[in-house]
């Protein structure tokens, strides 16, 4: 791992170029394979001495839902913002509904809806879908088995998640029980005091 | 009822400005997803942690909110005034003495209902901190202009030598000289069947079944030929106006006849 | 010119990042512009400096006709293509064609044909050079100056065969019974079936 000086290995110039040139973020796996048939141990190795060479850099390694891809430095944004916004604007619905999924997965149309209190229109979904951010994730295993979403690599990727357990303040929710059902916060709630339901976990 | 200061969390719920004072809640009817919404947007206005909200001022500032659009001749969709008469009962419900209440209790459904504020809350919150991450396209950019990478598909080719002198022995067989044998089956020639046909007309004026004609000891191949020649040889005796054919239907047993105003061939 | 080692100053990161994201190579002015209005000749020490850093890795600045962009290194092009190697298994047609070019070479497509009894599709023929079991070997010269064909060493190699000479010859081949005509069955149906009489042909 010498990253910083000196010349880089062999393995990180080869994992650099395709990393480079491809058009969609890879797993080690995919790298392994496409290098033909390295040992996922060493490309994981040249990764990071790849990452440490580009953190102080314009250009970032990051790995994003298991799959690694180059982009610009966050804090540079500003050079870039200008002429290259791209980004949808989500309507507050979308912004929402995305964010239970993303907390809650795997979730069903009517747990997102009791969280509301609203109705979600079909059409919400489908932006989500269309985003390539969510995606059906089979079916809960209960009377009516209703369909399930869970959000996908590319919505890790798109907002700059290594993994779910990224997501801003998932932790603190869960230690909350914020991301439990209100009747099991209730149950929990009940046994105690109620004057102080709100304390326990 | 509320600080007209009172910050906003939620930067896509409504155009800026139109929340300065408490009368411009009128004008946002379409602003709240729904009751829930607006009660959490109500409970946010006391200014304390969702978890320490006073219910019953709760209750309180959606009644008026309910009452005020009323006044004001707006159009309220039924699932406001559904929270708002549940709201009503729960008010008058707490109000109560404690031995006279129902189950389950007021406390319990206010606390319900606390929960599934905090709950639409934290995940407002959450959404408002996802949307705010560096985001690709917006904050972080990936290269516009990548070379991509190929796969070529080669095709590797496989045989074996036996597969090749096998090859080559079946193209020999196959082109080789070949002497066909052509079987010398029994059969009634058309001739023979006419010659017959017509001798055994001459016999009699009366129907005959066509089956006897046939060969009484022929084998059964010689059976079937001769059954077909002479079905043609009456047929063609018919066309010659020498017979006459009649049939009950289809597959019945054919008879034939001689034509009595046979003209001397 | 800090280049490797150290901390990358700010406009060579703003260089950096702006090339990375561009979707063409710029040219010093329009990086300067897009910049907010530098001296040219700052970029220009930048690109440089950026230039020197790349040198050795799998990625490189280059200029061309004045543009500058990053791209990968060229001793690493192999990389970015790779090739995938399905095996099939040679037709029973195109093992026939094989076998009669390596037992009559050279032979022309007419010649092939009248030995087989059958028509030769020219993709045939063409899937035995892509295997490099057959090439080109001069024209006959008789009218028309028909392509004539011959088997290689590759052929050689693969079928195991030290030499043309290897090949069993026609009486080895009748001894191993190859030379049997192939559809028995065939045969027997064509016998006369006195209950079958009226489908025999």
């Amino acid at each position: 791992m010498s990253g910083d000086q000196g010349q880089p290995g062999t393995l990180e110039r080869a994992v650099e170029t395709t990393l480079f040139a491809s058009d969609e973020p890879m797993t080690i796996d995919a790298l392994a394979a496409h290098l033909g048939g390295l040992a996922p141990g060493d490309v994981r190795d040249a990764l990071t001495a790849l990452a440490a060479h580009y953190a102080e850099r314009g250009v970032q390694l990051v790995e994003r839902g298991g799959r690694w891809h180059f982009e610009t430095a966050p804090d540079l944004a500003h050079l870039l913002r200008r002429e290259k916004e791209q980004v949808r604007r989500l309507s507050r619905a979308a912004t929402e509904v995305l964010a239970i999924i993303a907390y809650h997965e795997p979730v069903s149309r009517a747990e997102i809806e009791s969280i509301r209190g609203v109705q979600t229109s079909a059409g919400t979904l489908d932006v989500l879908m269309e985003a390539g951010w969510i995606k059906l994730a089979g079916r809960r295993e209960v009377p009516g088995r209703p369909v399930i979403y869970a959000t996908t690599p590319a919505f890790l990727d798109h907002f700059g998640l290594a993994s779910r357990r990224d997501l801003p303040g998932i932790d603190e929710l869960r230690a909350a029980g914020l991301l439990d059902p209100v009747d099991e916060a209730m149950e929990a709630s009940m046994r105690f005091d109620p004057d102080d339901a709100e304390d326990s976990e | 009822m509320s600080d007209p200061d009172t910050p906003f969390m939620f930067p896509d719920s409504a155009p800026a400005g139109t929340r300065r004072d408490a009368d411009a809640l009128y004008l946002e009817l379409d602003g709240w997803e729904g009751p829930l919404d607006l009660l959490l947007d109500l409970a946010r206005r006391q200014k304390v942690d969702l978890r320490q909200i006073s219910i019953l001022a709760l209750v309180d500032q959606y009644l008026t909110y309910i009452e005020r659009a009323g006044a004001m001749r707006l159009e309220l969709a039924a699932d406001y005034l559904v929270m708002a008469a549940w709201l009503a009962y729960l008010k008058s419900a707490m109000l109560l003495p404690k031995d006279q209440q129902e189950d389950p209790s007021p406390e319990e459904l206010a606390l319900r209902l606390q929960l599934r504020l905090q709950r639409l809350g934290a995940m407002r919150e959450a959404a408002a901190r996802l949307m705010g991450r560096d985001r690709i396209g917006r904050d972080v950019f990936v290269r516009a202009a990548p070379e991509g990478l190929r796969t070529d598909r080669k095709t590797v080719w496989r045989s074996d030598i036996f597969a090749l002198i096998q090859a080559y022995g079946q193209v020999k067989a196959r082109t080789a000289p070949r002497i066909y044998l052509v079987a010398n089956r029994p059969v009634m020639t058309l001739d023979s069947a006419l010659e017959r046909v017509s001798a055994m007309l001459g016999v009699t004026l009366e129907w005959m079944e066509l089956r006897d004609f046939l060969p009484p000891h022929a084998s059964p191949e010689l059976k079937r030929s001769a059954l077909a020649s002479s079905f043609v040889a009456a047929l063609e005796l018919a066309k010659r106006g020498r017979a006459e054919l009649d049939q009950d239907a289809a597959f019945a047993p054919l008879r034939i006849r001689r034509l009595k105003e046979v003209a001397p061939v």
